[in-house]
């Protein structure tokens, strides 16, 4: 895959499949969606803990989109309601122009097919005390009414596509090493022939000399499949290799949107620049180090949530803020704005 | 001799209870002399942790050196009991999970001066001191964290704590286990930081243990390699970074660095079983470079003038080395 | 986090679950206080669950107006019998009113005896009291230190030691226990009392705290404690030996978890002295579960006995409850059975109380 | 008796730590050479002392020499000796006979006791714990209400409610042992329920009795056979403690409890063995159910 470095940053071109993705309309889209934990208590009302602040995103058709963002930051959350793992979520989003049911948790099995979830640890996807096989039977019978493909058909096909073969099938996940189970787990999201694949830092648990199959393997699926994935990471490393557009989550909230190597070339959000120059990845011009974090989860500044770590901050960064787009790139932040400009 | 830490051919056995013993280290050579800023790099299940915990004396009960010898601070014998003085004042360890390793029942100003106390302050001075040494972290509002429990805090102000108690006696040599591996990038960047800060303070000595070889550059000069039990590399950061000698180091590099547009590395295969000991070269079965000698050759070091490599077929001539044959 | 039932907080990313997500805040009054009335509404609702329990048993137990007026008694006098005991009543009302009476501390009439059996007990608690308190200091004596010993180095001579021991006081019946004691310490050896109940009647002065050995310190009547001691002591150790092991085990276990956490390894590797980790830190760390077990063991010990009373002829309620049972009179079996639960829920949430005043984590919410 | 509390907290803390205990990679093994591996490491004098006392359950009768319900006044409290190995009893019944044929009668009435309460204890524990609120805080509660009773005393009032017989002595062993199955079940399962597989099955589709039989429940499979021992173990002491005070089982039907009873006066005529005998089997095969319920415990810990 060849990447260009496109001077008016619009993603669009970044993506290498232009057309298709031009003339098509987005295969997810998710707007304002906002997700609150609270937590439960015998007498009086819970604490409240928003997760997520009106996120909106698209994922056009073969694309990698890449969220980045430090733990707590509510981006596996946006994973896990889009995927109807969690519930209770509030805004919309539609799949394939269908509506998505983000509250309820009541999808119809075809839109459980359409939508796939990889699970952040390999180990913990699967059922110890059951041979793999038993894990991907489930899902194929998922797809089974709408595809029609017998079961064991389906298995074959899902291991051979993540370059396992049967004889994987029939073992137990303690037998399988964390980079076959993750293949297996990626193998599993595939056997319904899903539209979108959510994959939660699918190499963050495994050991640096397994990652490069697995993102390989992701690449090439996105090559030969066309299929389209949302990959959540905490590591701007994978996450620039690997998207093609890349949203930056600090705290619920979309700070900084744009393509992936525009945004590594001209981080724009403060956030945005402390993570990079914390990656591998060459230093930003600017190089920044955020202050020790003592935030407050359950209180929400109004104005811009980093202020209070963040080095540049000065009064109007209280006032609340927008996410301004200009370019394919949007921003979060007073000061960048300028700059992006 | 100078040297702060020294392994020989050391190897960890591990006994199970009606099953074969384990031996997760085999063959570990580490010198480290003071003020050296070293560390061990590998992947898990390479035994650079039980290694690390070998050094400190906090080997697991079932756990004991089997082979080699290991030396601390020039006197202390590590196959022997570890005397519980030199812990803490001459050497410290840094733990990977910061929020278990302190005490949840106790305050963080009483446990940092529980290791204060053992560093001989004074029981009067312990509460002022603790709170000093957490203002020295850089820590905001260091009176009100002394007074708070281990679970009212974050990882990031957990492991900034433990790094207060250990480095409140001001200990000689540093182990850091994994020291940010728990952390957020943001808050990795500002631990390394406050250790980086010590060290040159103090002219201690440092063994990082690390699987990621980004932290690894920030802070060490020199770089051990292990693979299976067995180090098999060490030299400057810098040569090992880009002009690897062992196969291994080289994959390890390379699955480490994602170029966008290219394929990226990896290293194919599983590790060993580290049920039996072997003498032969543990990488061989995953190894590009294998030839038919790795597997009936047992394997030595070949030593270089800041470094050696433990292959028959070492990637470059190491520079120094007598003639270049395995010993 | 004392009042959460389900804290589902956002388990994101790698690093799990986002410690400094909520500001530390200490605890308000308004938590303790919530926690203690939690506490007693828990107490309340579970003893009464217990009683009502008692209940059901009570109207199973065959027709108490039948059982009370004999055989060949007529269907008038039978009505008016059950007319009397107010079995005439609705269910609901029956249980009301047997609610009321436990309230008031009336636990019905012995049909033995006719004796009311509130009575009955209350005079007999002092010897369960005296037999259980000593199992039970016997217990702590062997069960504490060994079981921190053990704990230290797990697998050590110690531990295989108290380890054998305990489980060999948790396979004995205690009833056997008891009868080989006798037989050796009784017609073997003769060093101790026939198996004939309490030293009570060595003691000349006048009963203060119904516990002879007490009674018998407390007037310094030395002969009449040796005596009470005698009487005491097998029956004590067969107790004993029961109840020692559990909180060995749960000791032993509780400090094995410390010597194995990360806190413990990395406070010795800060370099504090050995003594002062063991005492400053093992200890209020294994204190919860500790704690714990002695509340389960002290509510056993209540109704516990009963097997080792009636192979000592101990005159308390054990021995009370199955010499009722021989006869099918019920009311003092149930009144045991309900002073022994009762007590047992009333220590365990006390022990709860202790352990939420010792633990900061359950005492002060993030 | 306290063993039943012991359970109580010696399974509490378990939970699910198998699954973690276990996450390193093996080697391919085949079911027989898991098998194989399993049993190699089975403590060995219990098992060989529960092996015998599965025989003498199974042939035990046939075999006795001589029947252990005829009364011999000829021959009363004879001390062992080459014809009656344990001697006699105030009857002239032979101790030895009685002692093997007790145990059909002992360990049968547990282990069908403990049966029902493991088989509806696991599925409702299981089925609680992944359905959670409101369900999974009132049986949690009855199981606390249920377990403030002491053991013996609660089979004490479950005999005045029910009647004395053997049938209601099954009733009595299941229904203690029931609560304990739910608790270490509930404790097992319970920290499941959020775990990513059993939400990914969910996603999939899988119905919630689906998850709970074939899914949930093998995962506490060694808790559960570590349970059963124990709690046979406590059942035994239990039925005998019951004979022991005239419930349950009735002289002269042989059982250990009862035995144990009737030999009692004679101690202290120095006839020692008509009790010892009965109380030495009841101590060796609890002995023998403990250590196989502590080799489980390793096994859900992953010691050794």
């Amino acid at each position: 895959m060849t990447h260009h470095e496109s001077p008016t940053g619009s993603y669009d071109d970044a993506t290498g499949i232009d057309a298709e993705v031009e003339s098509g309309r987005p295969v997810l889209s998710v707007r304002e969606l906002s997700k609150t934990y609270t937590t439960k208590r015998l007498i009086g009302s819970g604490k409240g803990y928003q997760a997520l602040s009106n996120v909106s995103l698209d994922l056009r058709a073969g694309e990698i989109l890449g969220v980045v963002g430090e733990s707590g930051c509510g981006k596996s959350t946006l994973g896990k309601v889009i995927a109807g793992v969690e519930t209770t979520g509030i805004g919309g989003a539609e799949v394939g122009g269908q509506p998505l049911d983000l509250a309820q948790g009541t999808r119809t099995r075809d839109q459980r097919r359409q939508v796939q979830f990889v699970y952040q640890s390999p180990r913990g996807s699967f059922n110890p005390a059951r041979r793999v096989s038993a894990a991907l039977r489930y899902n194929a019978r998922l797809a089974r009414e709408v595809t029609g493909e017998p079961v064991d058909d389906a298995l074959e096909r899902a291991v051979k596509s993540v370059g396992l073969g049967a004889q994987h099938l029939d073992r137990y996940p303690n037998e399988l090493s964390g980079g076959q189970l993750q293949r297996l787990s990626i193998g599993r999201a595939l056997i319904t022939r899903p539209d979108i694949v959510f994959l939660d830092e699918p190499t963050s648990s495994l050991d640096v000399s397994v990652r490069g199959e697995i993102l390989n393997l992701l690449t090439g699926l996105r090559e030969s499949m066309g299929l389209s994935m949302i990959l959540v990471s905490h590591d701007l490393d994978v996450i620039s290799y690997v998207a093609d557009r890349i949203l930056v989550i600090y705290v619920g909230q979309i700070v900084e949107e744009g393509s992936a190597s525009d945004i590594v070339a001209r981080p724009a959000h403060p956030y945005t620049r402390a993570l990079l120059t914390a990656s591998s990845l060459p230093d930003p011009a600017e190089p920044l180090e955020l202050a020790v974090d003592v935030r407050d989860a359950s209180f929400l500044p109004t104005g811009c949530r980093l202020a209070p770590r963040c080095p540049l901050a000065e009064a109007r960064c209280s006032e609340p803020q927008h996410l301004v787009a200009s370019h394919g790139r949007s921003v979060r932040c007073w000061k960048a704005e300028s700059t992006l400009r | 001799m100078g040297e702060v830490v020294l392994l020989s051919g050391a190897g960890i056995r591990i006994d199970r209870k009606a099953l074969p013993p384990l031996y997760p280290v085999q063959n570990v050579d580490l010198s480290v002399r003071i003020g050296d800023r070293t560390a061990l790099v590998g992947e898990s299940g390479c035994g650079k942790s039980l290694t690390a915990r070998l050094l400190t004396g906090l080997l697991p009960p079932n756990a004991v050196l089997d082979r080699g010898s290991a030396t601390l601070l020039g006197e202390f014998d590590l196959g022997e009991e570890f005397p519980d003085e030199v812990r803490g004042s001459r050497v410290a360890m840094i733990f990977q999970d910061p929020v278990s390793v302190l005490d949840p029942m106790a305050g963080i100003g009483v446990q940092i001066g529980r290791a204060l106390a053992a560093a001989g302050v004074a029981k009067a001075e312990r509460r002022g001191a603790a709170v000093d040494l957490l203002g020295s972290l850089h820590i905001p509002d260091p009176e009100e964290v002394a007074r708070k429990y281990p679970h009212q805090l974050s990882g990031g102000m957990c492991q900034r704590v433990a790094i207060a108690m250990a480095l409140a006696p001001k200990p000689d040599l540093l182990i850091a286990d994994e020291p940010t591996t728990s952390l957020d990038v943001t808050t990795e960047v500002q631990v390394l930081d406050l250790l980086e800060e010590y060290l040159d303070s103090s002219g201690a000595s440092l063994i990082l243990i690390s699987h990621d070889l980004n932290v690894v550059d920030r802070l060490a000069e020199s770089v051990t390699v292990m693979y299976a039990g067995q180090s098999v590399e060490h030299g400057p950061i810098a040569d090992i970074l880009s002009e690897p000698a062992h196969p291994y180091s080289r994959d390890l590099v390379r699955s480490s660095v994602l170029n966008r547009g290219e394929a990226a590395h990896s290293i194919a295969g599983t590790l060993p079983s580290i049920e039996n000991v072997t003498r032969t070269c543990p990488y061989r079965v995953r190894c590009s470079e294998a030839r038919s000698a790795c597997s009936d050759t047992s394997l030595g070091q070949v030593p270089s003038s800041d470094g050696f490599v433990r292959c028959l077929f070492p990637l470059k001539k190491m520079p120094g080395a007598a003639g270049g044959e395995p010993v | 986090m004392a009042l959460s039932t389900g804290p589902e907080l956002d388990r994101d990313g790698s690093t799990g679950p986002p410690q400094g997500a909520d500001e530390p805040a200490s605890a308000t009054r308004v938590d303790v206080f919530m926690y203690v009335a939690r506490k007693l509404g828990s107490l309340v609702l579970v003893s009464v669950l217990v009683a009502t329990l008692t209940f059901v048993v009570s109207r199973a137990t065959a027709d108490p107006s039948f059982l009370m007026v004999g055989q060949d008694a007529t269907d008038e006098i039978i009505a008016a019998r059950r007319a009397e005991m107010g079995l005439d009543q609705p269910m609901y009302r029956q249980w009301a009113s047997y609610m009321a009476d436990l309230v008031r501390g009336d636990l019905g009439i012995s049909r033995r005896t006719f004796a009311p059996v509130g009575g009955e007990i209350f005079e007999r608690l002092p010897a369960t009291v005296e037999l259980a308190g000593a199992a039970l200091l016997l217990s702590l004596l062997v069960a504490i230190p060994g079981g921190i010993r053990a704990g230290l180095r797990p697998d050590g001579w110690i531990d295989r030691l108290v380890g054998s021991i305990a489980q060999l006081g948790a396979a004995i019946p205690n009833f056997w226990l008891g009868l080989m004691l006798i037989y050796f310490g009784f017609y073997w050896l003769g060093w101790f009392p026939a198996p004939t109940g309490r030293g009570l009647f060595a003691l000349e002065s006048e009963s203060v705290t119904g516990i002879v050995t007490i009674d018998a310190i407390l007037a310094r009547d030395w002969s009449a404690a040796r005596d009470s001691v005698g009487y005491l002591l097998l029956p004590a150790v067969t107790l004993a030996s029961g109840v020692m092991p559990p909180i060995l085990n749960v000791t032993r276990n509780a400090a094995v978890s410390v010597v194995n956490s990360a806190y413990y390894e990395a406070a010795l590797s800060f370099g504090v002295p050995r003594r002062v980790v063991q005492r400053r830190l093992l200890l209020p760390n294994i204190s919860a579960p500790v704690i714990n077990i002695l509340a389960i063991t002290i509510g056993f010990l209540m109704g516990g006995a009963v097997l080792v009373e009636v192979v000592f002829s101990w005159p308390g309620l054990g021995s009370y409850a199955v010499a009722a049972m021989d006869s099918s009179d019920y009311n003092p079996v149930l009144g045991v059975v309900l002073l022994a639960s009762v007590t047992y829920v009333l220590v365990y949430q006390i022990a709860d109380l202790v352990t939420f005043a010792m633990d900061p984590r359950l005492r002060i919410s993030r | 008796m306290l063993r039943l509390e012991q359970l109580v907290v010696l399974y509490a803390g378990l939970t699910g730590q198998m699954t973690a205990n276990r996450a390193d990679t093996h080697p391919r093994r085949t079911r027989l050479a898991r098998a194989a591996v399993w049993i190699r490491r089975l403590p060995l004098l219990p098992t060989i002392m529960l092996a015998i006392t599965f025989l003498v359950i199974l042939i035990g009768p046939a075999i006795v020499p001589h029947d252990p319900l005829q009364p011999n006044p000829a021959n009363v409290l004879e001390a062992p000796s080459r014809g009656h190995w344990f001697g006699t009893n105030g009857f002239g019944m032979d101790v030895f006979s009685r002692v093997i044929a007790a145990a059909r009668i002992d360990v049968g009435v547990a282990v069908a006791g403990v049966t029902v309460g493991a088989v509806v204890g696991s599925i409702l524990g299981a089925t609680v714990a992944y359905t959670g609120g409101w369900v999974d805080a009132i049986v949690q509660k009855a199981i606390e209400v249920l377990q403030s009773f002491p053991l013996f005393l609660f089979a004490l009032a479950l005999f005045a409610a029910l009647g004395d017989n053997t049938f209601n002595l099954v009733v009595v062993i299941s229904s203690i042992s029931l609560p304990w199955y739910v608790r270490v079940v509930r404790s097992v399962i319970s920290p499941l329920r959020e775990a990513d597989w059993v939400k990914a099955l969910q996603n999939a589709g899988a119905s919630g009795p689906r998850i709970v039989v074939l899914e949930l429940l093998p995962n506490a499979t060694s808790q559960v056979l570590g349970l059963f021992a124990l709690s046979t173990a406590l059942a035994i002491q239990v039925i005998a403690a019951l004979a022991f005070i005239g419930l349950g089982v009735q002289p002269p039907f042989p059982e250990w409890g009862s035995m144990i009873n009737t030999g009692a006066p004679f101690l202290l005529q120095g006839a020692w063995w008509v009790s010892t005998f009965p109380g030495v089997a009841v101590v060796l095969v609890v002995i023998s159910l403990h250590s196989l319920s502590r080799f489980f415990d390793a096994e859900t810990r992953g010691i050794g």
